[in-house]
């Protein structure tokens, strides 16, 4: 077998960076790729190497394949992890790099395909035996067909993109009157984020949490699973918070759906690390949702609970190993993960791109940051504004969630608008704390998880606001008495700081 | 302990009760002060840090606060709380209640409020919306975000077009 | 039993930070002193008060008890913690505190002053069976005296304070000639550090290794032991490095290591966080050499391996809680820690204090930052250069090392200088690697954990050199041509950023 | 590509083998390099990032590079490796031609490495030193620090006392 010696990370952003910094562990080179737009990002550094591969939008770089395979070649790579997103669930991508003699760290083609489409990948499941959701499995050419399928299996009803992931392109429909403007709106997003506008119809379930579960499997047949993540704590289907163990799950109901997990995934002859995506309704049946052929995002919450650095497994397998443990581990504690975006919450989450003026994260016992900026860096306008995971780790859930609060409390990015005070705010909404949360949590939370005005802290900002105004007038006062005394400054040099944004919302 | 001190009437902005507080700020040396808000007196210690923050104790309560100034407001940022402050010496209070006859209603100017790309616009030059309406759509970090009037009238101006990019800031619709 | 609500740390830097973060998730309050020339470091602003309790040197701020105890009145502190250092290990301290009413978290004073004064502690040892090294255990009133016992036991010896700790006040003697300046050397230190200048000596041991065992023990007769810490690692007797488990130990040898702690914790009726330190010497027999009655510096590697969170315990039994586990628990992986100081390896270990202009701590998996600095803080002159302790736990040795070079790559701090390029050499160093280093391994290793010239970077170093130089005088071209033309800047900014300092040695 | 291109000649100091390399250096757009080092040509290029670092590819190569002035040589830091280098264009290697004969020996200054205080001084004026030989004790941040002599010679000036507290940089002695 072919050892590893030198891996292409196809990313950008935080999962570049987490593959890179395994791979320098485990004394493996590592080759950047970058856009025009990212020639400043931190990947570029934390690389050994690094090839520039087109302009700044995806579609012209980083989902550029040759570009990609031209870059490995020239710096010598033997592998290429794609991290998530971009090129990761693209069995073409497979086969390009297998042609070029690179190993491609992840499944073959031939499980990313029967997987990659969700209609081709329910019918996978239910010839499998694995349960999925009321639904139909093929693409819809028409609305009016899409609409009637809707009535008979009963509203509300999910739209979703046939070759999509991610939250993109998916609609839940509430009844008749709102579906042609929800399947227009979902075709047009298929089609923006996956070039493919085919979309089909599920039947929506009651309070449903996104339970999804860890699966790995190797080239000799082995396949176990590393326990659930429960991620129905979601935005427009794009998960926000991420812990382990589910809070709903029963020890039976964990042994059955990762056997069933492990099942789906060696229906299709599975290797690597997978994610096979379960709905679980509020009678506790679980039905199959997707399969994620890659790295999941979330995937530190494993790490934390199991001890598994999972990058180093996926090396390991592509390398041709066997996977390290063959039995199911017992989760250890409780972990939790937050997506810290560059967005604000009070303009329906409007991305923020801009400078981070001043950055500090938190450290201290068990809390692991993800990020992929630094201090003085732009966040770009192109790309998803993920920037940075924050997990914890602790014995207990309510323990995890006071260190996730703690943790948050001394996150601290100047310069941009982030959800910051938005995560800090679920971390101590009742329905959050009580476990069971299902998929509409976020949305119907809203307006609370937006915060509250304190009156404490509000005569605090008076006080604040009281000073601060007084100091500036006495600064106005001295410099009109004496503007050629030099040197010599106040006391204190008060100055307006960096800047935060969208202070009073739009004016 | 014992120096002249300044009288301020500070309201707080976009709250439902929103009476003035009156206070009084006496400064000592090294950054301390003295600050009586309705009635009662307190300690107050502020220190700018290298990144601008304001490191600030409160009889001994410790905040990191940051200041921005908003117009004629003054936003302050204190344990991820904002309030935003109109604060007014006596001077101003006169300025004010002279010129006060002369204020008017503004119209609403929708800016892009990051650079993007227009997607849609759903809206023309004297259209009539009402409050929540959706304008336009633009797409900035792989998102989709619909620009909504934040109060009912009637479009006056449409400066942008679909498929061009915008900076931050880039006025795209006037509604009066 | 009276329910601590409010704790005041009467300490500085990581470690009040550390003891705040935890108070922070407990839901307990927190209330920070600070000297003059601490107004504006981060744990008055971790806190939520924070009082000054004098002038910068320590002898007028952090030792002063009586404004130590004055602010946790004026607060409504109902505890103080201590941290390590400063007050920890001061009996009239703790009668102090208990006569204003305050619960002090920490051992009662009664075993602080049995294992406070080392000749006293190793009386007490000898009596309760632990075994010792042999030497004399009372402080010698002259020279003269000492020297002649000296020669009884046989050089090398060692002096030692008897009121002190963390290697201030210390000596290896190797031979006669050497004796007198050591003997004045480690008094005027012991009377600088502790305001006692009693010195003893005891025989130096054939490689000796430094091996503690964390101690814990209820007010209600339990007590425990949480396994060892390697501290072999030490420069002038200041640890550097600090690993658990022992790549030593042997399971028999801990089990019977952690009974003779326990027992030795007992026969002073300890309660708390302790730590019995032992030297075990080339035939692995193990010696009594101190006792610790605080957290220790190094606690986070035997948080990583156990999943306590020992800050919680010590308040926990403080509250007249019970021992959470009964049981020794074993060690689950693998864990280091360094310790990031400010100072220069090159000059001798020279402080240096300053301004921190950049700082980017590692991130990723298993790694932790304490740290009590942040980007924009000047490091003062008055306190110990620790900056920070940067620990990182795998499953096993070689993975931990691994992970800690990884770590110590990603760390940047501009500004001043660091031993982070030390600590990084040990991380590859042979005998490190080993496991076998005994307390001279730093010493006897210094010129290799200085680093050597490396060739290839050499080469970039040149490349680099060139183009700045070339580009400079571009500018200066420039600059001389067209002074006028202002706005529009060269392609690219260069400019000599933040200082690093002590390039080439002094000149 | 086909651009101008500058000879330098570069040192690095206080290596055993100190040969001189020369360098053709010849710039691009967009802070891209050919430089042309003993024969073998590199292309790179360099960005200035945000806290004054600059992050340099080399043939691909990515590292980040500080930069300092030390002197007449440029002080370079990639990747914890500190090298001091002397580059010098055609015309100042010919005024160090003509100038060379009026080179001395420098004396050594030992000035304070940090603020602290002065706690022990071992020499005086006219004391002949040893390389190595302690001079004085510093004490700063709980530590107590030796400085020592770096060559030997005889002590021409002490500007320091016990039990002061000096600056940074203060010169404390000087040997000749």
């Amino acid at each position: 077998m072919p050892k590893i010696r030198k891996v292409l990370v196809a990313n950008r952003g935080e999962i570049a960076i987490r593959v890179m910094r395994t791979c320098h562990e485990l004394g493996i080179g590592t080759v950047a790729v970058y856009s025009e737009a990212d020639r400043d990002a931190l990947h570029v550094r934390q690389a050994d190497q690094a090839f520039c591969v087109g302009p700044a939008p995806s579609r012209e770089s980083y989902l550029v394949q040759d570009n990609i395979i031209a870059a490995a070649k020239k710096a010598g790579a033997d592998a290429i992890h794609p991290g998530y997103g971009f090129l990761s669930e693209n069995p073409n991508f497979v086969r390009a790099c297998e042609k070029a003699g690179l190993i491609f760290i992840g499944p073959p083609a031939s499980s990313m395909e029967s997987m990659g489409e969700k209609t081709r990948a329910r019918a996978h499941m239910v010839k499998a035996g694995v349960p999925v959701v009321p639904g139909a499995t093929e693409p819809f050419p028409t609305a009016e067909a899409a609409k009637a399928f809707a009535a008979s299996v009963g509203y509300p009803v999910m739209l979703k993109a046939s070759g999509g992931g991610g939250g993109k392109g998916m609609r839940k429909v509430e009844s008749a009157a709102d579906f042609d403007s929800a399947w227009r709106a979902a075709k047009s997003e298929a089609m923006n984020s996956f070039g493919n506008d085919a979309v089909y119809l599920e039947k929506y379930l009651d309070k449903p949490h996104h339970v999804e579960v860890q699966v790995f499997a190797d080239t000799h047949g082995h396949c176990i699973h590393l326990n659930e993540r429960e991620c129905s704590a979601q935005r427009r289907h794009q998960k926000v918070v991420e812990e382990t163990p589910s809070p709903i799950l029963t020890p039976q109901l964990r042994a059955q759906m990762g056997e069933v997990a492990v099942k789906a995934a060696q229906s299709v002859g599975y290797v690597g690390a997978g994610t096979i995506e379960f709905l679980v309704d509020a009678s506790r049946k679980f039905y199959f949702l997707e399969m994620n052929t890659r790295l999941q995002v979330e995937h530190p919450v494993t790490e934390w609970v199991t001890g598994i650095d999972l990058v180093a497994w996926q090396i390991h397998v592509a390398n041709g190993g066997v996977l390290p443990f063959l039995e199911p581990i017992s989760p250890r504690g409780h972990a939790i993960e937050v997506r810290i975006y560059a967005e604000d919450p009070r303009t329906n989450f409007m991305p923020s791109p801009g400078k981070i003026q001043y950055l500090r994260v938190p450290g201290g016992p068990n809390v692991r940051d993800d990020s992929g900026v630094y201090a003085g860096y732009t966040v770009p306008n192109f790309y998803d504004p993920l920037i940075s995971k924050l997990s914890v780790w602790a014995p207990t859930r309510p323990e995890a969630i006071a260190r996730m609060r703690r943790a948050l409390d001394e996150y601290v990015v100047k310069g941009i608008t982030t959800n910051i005070r938005y995560l800090r705010a679920i971390m101590e909404n009742e329905e959050f704390l009580g476990g069971d949360y299902d998929t509409a949590f976020l949305p119907r939370q809203h307006p609370k998880l937006l915060g509250e005005d304190d009156p404490a802290l509000t005569e605090v900002s008076l006080l604040a606001a009281a000073v601060y105004t007084h100091q500036r007038a006495q600064k106005q006062a001295r410099s009109l008495v004496s503007t050629t005394s030099s040197g010599k400054s106040g006391p204190s040099a008060w100055r307006s700081g960096g800047r935060f944004h969208r202070l009073g919302g739009r004016s | 302990m014992t120096g002249r001190s300044t009288r301020y009437v500070a309201t707080v902005r976009g709250q439902k009760n929103s009476t003035p507080h009156t206070l009084d700020v006496q400064a000592h040396q090294g950054g301390q002060y003295s600050v009586t808000l309705n009635g009662t007196r307190h300690e107050l210690e502020a220190v700018v840090l290298p990144h601008g923050a304001v490191s600030l104790l409160v009889d001994g309560q410790s905040y990191g606060v940051e200041f921005e100034e908003a117009g004629d407001d003054v936003a302050v940022l204190v344990k991820g709380h904002v309030s935003r402050i109109d604060v007014a010496d006596e001077r101003k209070l006169r300025l004010r209640a002279a010129t006060a006859a002369f204020a008017v209603e503004g119209r609403q100017v929708i800016a892009a409020p990051m650079p993007g790309k227009i997607i849609k616009v759903f809206v023309k030059v004297g259209d009539t919306v009402t409050e929540g309406q959706g304008l336009l759509v633009m797409e900035a970090m792989k998102m989709e975000n619909e620009l909504k009037a934040t109060k009912a009238g009637k479009v006056t101006e449409v400066s942008c077009a679909e498929g061009t990019t915008v900076e931050n800031n880039t006025k795209l619709v006037v509604i009066e």
